[in-house]
């Protein structure tokens, strides 16, 4: 079965080209294309053995020799939780779009964007990895500058210019790191990494710093977060899901893959600092979410924020110095945790936020009101979504965001109690939120603002009972990448 | 190898090279160009590479200068004022020669004579084209040809409009 | 005293920064051309001073990589100069300055 | 069937959960539907309980787990499990019970509205977040069903959802609690730490046996201090109370839900079912965070029962008087009778519930009218609210002998006044006692006593539900007023509402049965001894101490407030200090200038800072940029301008210099390139 992950990352590149034959079925080829990924994910899932640790499924193929590029993809339990998000999220935001003139293009970028993120989650030789790194973004560059909203070419260029630099940036690094290693792949770097540092020097900073600043841009960390509020703010809905439900954890991803093991001994001298950064985004984005009357630029301050979770789980996991097994195990699985649910949670959010923009071309706080009495289904399956963001038990949120606070808490303690300001803080913005949508007097756009009709019910019901299905039996869940979390654990002690 | 002709042959690069860049006439420049290729190509056969020195000759001076002169004749109808020298691109253009000089004079191997070789014949140009970089060829005759086809192409599609 | 690897690599140096100062400050495309001409010179002395100054015996890939960059660069000059007709018959100028229509 | 109804013991709480969902996915015109399930699986969570309840008197100090694995990560287990233990199952009888009734009374209640079934299905789902509280044997699990009781009273408060001021005050009830849990959330994490499980009981190595407290060591003081935090939101202790007086937007059978058998019994619960924690390393039963717990619970007793005389809303006088009284439990379990105060939980359950709907039988009766100024004489209209209200006021006074109230406060003051620390709280409590009667005998004076002021039924709001326009029509009382008083219109509420009442009335005084210190069977089972009958004990001079209290309480507020004339008597004596206990304190005020703006402001200076401050870093490399193309430009004056115009407009500029960088110009690019080349260069060196 070594050639599912190939056929995964091909297929969406097919389907684009048949979406770019077609004429008038585009939506439904990419559809089409999305159901044989998702069987393909769903075969995935099968045939991976999760009791085993290590990459599963490897398919690996000579290409450059002369640069140590090869094509080699794998996957582990953290891949494969992130194909199978990918795999959800897709055709939940294709669904969700509304189709924007020239749906053809837009469905082809989306479906090459899909292609390359099942390449980033899967490449395991840099090389790889970066061209699909890349390729994942001059289609979202596209679709936020061509079917965006008001400023969109600002909010596009800037999104180019900080993930390019950022990119740039990581590419020198790891030329650095090749020229002096002379190998691009991930488990043999980690490993050379664990036995000594892998560069010397003032090179070893300027690479870290490299790389650090490409996946911090990406995920996006506090302080260089300024361009996701205006590029999710102006992207159009479906583009805001994939974007925050898939393409931000390629930033996590890359902590993970790269830096955090390539270099244990810088994470750990500048840990302080990194955790600072963690909790800063924690508590400062939803505090900033706080004073948006924008919806879209609210929950993608609180995207910032829910990140913000997993990079303190992973900091505290590196960058400390004490740090029991059992806790990291914990911070990590909650990281895992934490990726999955927040892709889907927050692209549930966009999507609702995208049905009231849609259906009234509004999306501020106080363009609503009193909408419970006319769509109770609407509110009430929004308020899922809401809550399961903010963390209530019995939804997704919860599980990942408890484990991260139970496995940080025990190793960086302080800080983790300042993060949990982060949770109330979130919960005062939806609660606002809900507040200002939801009750009080029907206002005048509410008036004849229709219920969730049965297409949007197709697309809201399974998607909030995967969210109850988590949040009850996670377990189906941690099977996926619990081995993967002993071995990352042993990996990082 | 002889420093003398070293000498004689960087003088007349270098002047050309700055006349070409310097003069105000864009017919005298060209004309400077020429002359400091035909300098680029004498350094060529000062080092051995007596093949790539003709080369250089044949395309640089046959083609390349002939067709800047082309260019300036059929454009020859505007009358620009050229408002002097702009001097953020000489800060620059001399930032980068400072940078290049002192990373050269820095680096102390540099400083090495020429060794003896057996001298280059264009047979064995010839082999090596042939046999190890036959692709490389190819390709580069492919992108001789599209360029050959979009240049006409981009020179020809303005006259059909004009009809 | 032969000339050394070094003074090849000043001329080279001197060379590709008067290119570089001829398509930098000059208005007129043609110049910037030229400019780039005359990098692409530099460039190429670099190729064969190395292939000279290498550990014998010398693969012959420098020449042949200078070989090549003149054959792209003739290509290059062809097509540029073709651009410059165009652009001067459709905006009746040649000057750089006037031509910003890449600006975001 | 002892084990049977251990290992399922989550049937309890999952009945009513299920019902729930069940009745969400019901039309809203199937109102016989929604209530019928819902009652009906109240009434099989209660016939469960009394099995389980059954089950626990085969042995004194019966406890049973059950434990199961949630989930596994890395190659640990998260386990949850379920208790049966005396405590459990008498909080689960008391909540299943009362429960039943509010659920039955809720029917009369709400016939009128138009979300019906809604409400039903809300109501479900608290009841069985609550058991799931009760029964939980993992902190996790409490904490679970803890944020889900949360969520249930945020639903519930919030439920006339088009009144703005029912969502203010259910956003208000989720984020003050929230604060609390989040030190509640402190707590847990720091305890899983410390022993490694959230098990309270497994076979010696939970977290309250021996194994479990021994890991835990120093840092109990501080876990059982953040666990009290989260007790305190949800319990509306000092000062976290606000929350709970507000909470009266809610329909009232919530408020009976609420500030009776549920939510604010939480926090109380919780301490009790932590106990060891907060008992750890107790000299003479004493610890630092025990006595916080008694500091919190005195001022929090005594602030409540202050304000509670200067209110003129029906359900905030009784609010007041939960929040008081949960004060008082609170200093019962922090001076150590855990036991008393589990039982005036209890006891309180019931006659709180009572109170609070004979409350919304008179609100019923007065078109929703809460304002007891308004009220007056219905004694003779509302003859069965009236005498079932009367039976909880004695027992909310602390009346012993017929009343279980006055019979579970007799126990907590006994056990505040063998504090070995300070006497100082047994006085406040003594002084809190005669507080309860007077504001309680204010109350029931002002509504059942004198004469109907209510002036014109007219100026009334506008009865909002069907039900009620039917049953002024076809019942109503017409009395006359007296004198120059206009007739308004009351009624006595249907017998689906006073049924409950007399139920309530009558578990109150039945209670009493299992409390006096003649045959002390509560306090013995929750402690888990056996009980013995002792009738000598019965007549202690504690007893007469405090009725005497209470007499002089009940009796100082008839002198008091025999007399009702336009403005409150205690307003004419001393203004100032009703204005300021009328308006709570200012506490709500003090919060708002205080910790609400404050909070903004952090949210604006976030905002500001992200637009112009980090924004404005990436303008700067930006701008470097830019340099370059001005310097290329010859230093052109229009560059200079427009470049410093664009960076002195503090607009979101970005966007707009890039552009500027991004001249157009072949030959700025060209530069840029080699400006790029040498740094790198220079770099290359320096690191060579």
């Amino acid at each position: 079965m070594a050639w599912l992950i190939t056929t995964l990352i091909v297929a969406p590149v097919v389907g684009a080209f048949l979406v770019g034959a077609t004429r008038n079925y585009a939506r439904r080829v990419a559809l089409a294309s999305n159901l044989i990924t998702a069987i393909g994910a769903f075969l995935l899932w099968r045939s991976f053995d999760s009791t085993l640790p290590g990459l599963q499924l490897v398919e690996r193929h000579s290409w450059i020799p002369a640069i140590g590029a090869e094509y080699l993809v794998g996957v582990d339990g953290l891949s494969l939780l992130l194909v199978i998000l990918t795999s959800l999220v897709f055709p939940f935001a294709l669904l969700a779009q509304s189709r924007p003139a020239g749906d053809r293009g837009f469905c082809a970028l989306m479906l090459i964007m899909q292609a390359a993120l099942y390449g980033t989650f899967t490449a395991q030789n840099f090389i790889l990895w970066f061209l699909f790194y890349e390729m994942s973004l001059i289609p979202a560059f596209l679709l936020i500058k061509i079917w965006g909203g008001e400023n969109r070419d600002r909010a596009a260029t800037k999104f180019f210019l900080y993930t390019f630099l950022g990119s740039v940036a990581m590419l020198l690094a790891f030329l650095g790191i090749y020229f002096a290693k002379g190998t691009f792949d991930f488990a043999g770097l980690a490993d050379l990494a664990k036995t000594g540092d892998l560069l010397t020097g003032n090179i070893k900073w300027l690479a870290f710093a490299g790389i650090f600043l490409g996946l911090s841009v990406k995920v996006p960390l506090f302080p260089f977060h300024t361009w996701l509020p205006d590029a999710y703010e102006t992207a159009p809905t479906g583009v805001s899901m994939v974007l925050t439900g898939a393409l931000s954890k390629m930033g996590v991803y890359g902590f993970i893959r790269l830096l955090l093991p390539l270099f244990p001994n810088e994470i750990k001298i500048l840990g302080p600092w990194l955790l600072t950064l963690a909790v800063c985004s924690i508590v400062i984005a939803p505090l900033a979410a706080w004073a948006q009357s924008d919806l879209k630029r609210m929950v993608a301050y609180l995207s910032i924020n829910h990140l913000g979770y997993c990079m303190l789980g992973l900091f505290a996991v590196t960058a400390t110095v004490a740090r029991p097994l059992v806790e990291m195990q914990a911070a990590l699985s909650g990281v895992f945790m934490q990726i999955f649910n927040h892709g889907i949670t927050a692209a549930a959010l966009f999507y609702f936020v995208g049905l009231l923009e849609q259906r009234r071309g509004l999306r501020g706080l106080d363009d609503f009101g009193g909408l419970m009495q006319r769509a109770p289904l609407f509110c009430g399956w929004m308020s899922v979504a809401m809550f399961s963001s903010l963390g209530l038990p019995g939804l997704n949120g919860f599980i990942g965001e408890f484990l991260i606070f139970k496995g940080s808490f025990a190793i960086a303690a302080s800080f983790t109690a300042v993060a949990v300001f982060g949770l109330l803080f979130t919960a005062i913005v939806f609660i606002r939120a809900m507040q200002a949508l939801f009750s009080g007097p029907l206002v005048e756009t509410g008036v004849a603002f229709a219920d969730l009709g049965s297409n949007e019910k197709w697309v809201v019901v399974p998607v909030t009972l995967l969210m109850f299905a988590i949040g009850i039996v996670p377990q189906f869940l941690f099977s996926i990448f619990n081995s993967t979390v002993v071995q990352m654990a042993r990996l990082f002690s | 190898m002889n420093s003398v002709a070293f000498l004689l042959i960087a003088i007349i690069t270098l002047a050309g090279a700055l006349a070409a860049a310097a003069l105000p006439r864009l017919i005298h420049a060209a004309l400077s160009l020429v002359v400091a290729f035909v300098g680029v190509a004498a350094s060529f056969f000062l080092l051995g590479a007596e093949f790539v020195g003709l080369v250089q000759v044949f395309v640089y001076v046959g083609a390349v200068a002939v067709l800047i002169v082309f260019t300036i004749l059929l454009t020859r109808r505007e009358v620009t004022g050229e408002r002097g020298i702009n001097w953020g691109g000489a800060i620059v253009a001399l930032a980068v020669f400072g940078g290049l000089l002192w990373t050269i004079l820095k680096t102390k191997s540099l400083a090495l004579p020429a060794p003896q070789i057996e001298p280059l014949t264009v047979k064995r140009i010839g082999e090596a084209l042939m046999t190890n970089y036959v692709w490389p060829l190819q390709c580069v005759g492919l992108v001789l040809t599209a360029a050959l086809i979009g240049a006409l192409v981009l020179v020809m599609e303005e006259k059909r409009e004009e009809k | 005293m032969d000339p050394t690897l070094q003074l090849f690599l000043i001329i080279s140096t001197a060379l590709f920064s008067i290119g570089l100062l001829a398509a930098l400050s000059r208005r007129h495309a043609i110049f910037i051309l030229i400019g780039i001409e005359l990098m692409l010179a530099a460039a190429n002395l670099n190729f064969i001073a190395f292939w000279r100054f290498g550990p014998p015996p010398q693969q012959p890939t420098g020449v042949l990589v200078a070989i090549f960059s003149i054959a792209i660069a003739a290509a290059e000059a062809a097509v540029g100069l073709a651009l410059v007709i165009a652009i001067y018959r459709h905006y009746h100028t040649t000057s750089v300055d006037k031509l910003d229509h890449l600006k975001g | 069937m002892n084990s049977w109804i251990v290992s399922n013991l989550w049937l309890i709480p999952a009945m009513p959960l299920a019902f729930s969902l069940i009745i969400l996915t019901l039309a809203n015109s199937r109102r016989a539907g929604a209530a019928g399930l819902a009652i009906a699986g109240q009434v099989i969570a209660f016939v469960l309980s009394l099995v389980a309840f059954l089950s626990t008197l085969q042995t004194p100090g019966f406890r049973a787990v059950h434990n199961f694995t949630w989930f596994t990560f890395g190659d640990q287990a998260l386990r949850l499990g379920w208790v049966l233990d005396p405590l459990a199952a008498a909080m689960m009888i008391m909540i299943t019970l009362v429960g039943l009734c509010i659920f039955v009374f809720s029917i009369g209640y709400m016939a009128g509205d138009k979300n019906f079934t809604r409400f039903f299905a809300y109501l479900s789902f608290f009841s069985g977040a609550m058991l799931g509280v009760v029964i939980a044997n993992s902190l996790l699990l409490l904490f679970v069903s803890w944020e889900l009781v949360g969520l249930a009273s945020y639903l519930l408060i919030g439920f006339w959802i088009d009144r703005p001021s029912a969502a203010a005050a259910a956003k208000k009830a989720f984020i003050t609690t929230r604060i609390g849990d989040l030190g509640f959330f402190l707590g847990t994490l720091w305890l899983y730490h410390n022993s490694g499980t959230l098990l309270f009981y497994d076979q010696g190595r939970g977290c309250l046996e021996e194994a479990g407290l021994l890991a835990i060591g120093g840092s109990a003081t501080f876990i059982a201090l953040l666990i009290f935090c989260g007790a305190v939101g949800k319990s509306g202790q000092f000062p976290l109370h606000v929350w709970l007086p507000d909470a009266m937007e809610g329909p009232t059978p919530v408020s009976a839900l609420i500030h009776a058998a549920t939510m604010v019994a939480a926090g109380v619960f919780l301490i009790a079912r932590v106990y060891p924690l907060f008992s750890l390393g107790a000299v003479n039963g004493v610890t630092p965070s025990l006595t916080v717990v008694v500091s919190v619970g005195v001022v929090t007793a005594l602030m409540a029962s202050l304000i509670a005389l200067a209110q003129f809303d029906i359900k905030r006088i009784l609010a007041y008087s939960t929040v008081s009284q949960l004060g008082l439990m609170m200093v019962s379990l922090g001076v150590g009778g855990v036991a008393a105060g589990i039982m005036h939980l209890i006891a309180h359950g019931f006659f709180k519930a009572l109170l609070f709907l004979g409350a919304g039988s008179v609100i019923h009766g007065l078109h929703h009218e809460q304002d007891i100024r308004k009220m007056g004489g219905l004694r003779w209209i509302l003859p069965v609210t009236f005498l079932t209200y009367a039976i909880g006021m004695m027992n909310l006074s602390g009346v012993p002998f017929f009343f279980s109230g006055g019979w579970t406060k007799e126990e907590v003051l006994h056990a505040a006044g063998h504090w070995p620390v300070s006497r100082l709280p047994y006085y406040l409590m003594l002084a809190g006692v005669i507080l309860t009667a007077l504001y309680m005998t204010r109350q029931i004076i002002y509504v059942f006593f004198g004469s109907a002021r209510n002036t014109d039924v007219q100026s009334v709001r506008p009865a909002v539900f069907d039900s009620v326009e039917a049953a002024t029509t076809t019942e109503n009382i017409s009395v006359g007023g007296t004198g120059h008083r206009p007739v308004f219109h009351a009624h006595e509420s249907p017998p689906v509402m006073t049924m409950p009442l007399i139920v309530l009335a009558l578990c109150s005084i039945l209670f009493v049965l299992v409390l006096t210190p003649a045959w002390p069977w509560l306090h013995a089972y929750l402690n888990g001894e056996p009980a013995r009958v002792d009738f000598g004990s019965l007549i202690q001079p504690m007893l007469f101490l405090s009725l005497a209290l209470v007499a002089g309480g009940i009796g100082l507020g008839w002198l008091i407030y025999r007399r009702i004339r336009e403005t409150d008597p205690l307003a004419r004596a001393q203004p100032g200090l009703f204005r300021f206990l009328e308006n709570k304190m200012w506490f709500d005020e003090f919060y708002e200038q205080t910790v609400i703006t404050f909070s903004r402001i952090l949210a604006r200076l976030a905002d500001w800072l992200d637009r112009y401050f980090w924004d404005g870093l990436v303008r700067l490399f930006a701008g470097i940029g830019q340099a370059f193309g001005v310097l290329s430009k010859g230093f052109d004056d229009h560059g200079i301008n427009a470049g410093v115009d664009e960076t002195m407009s503090g607009t979101r500029g970005f966007g707009r210099l890039i552009a500027a960088a991004h001249s157009g110009q072949i030959q700025t690019y060209l530069g840029a390139i080699a400006i790029g080349m040498l740094l790198l260069l220079v770099l290359y060196a320096w690191l060579g």
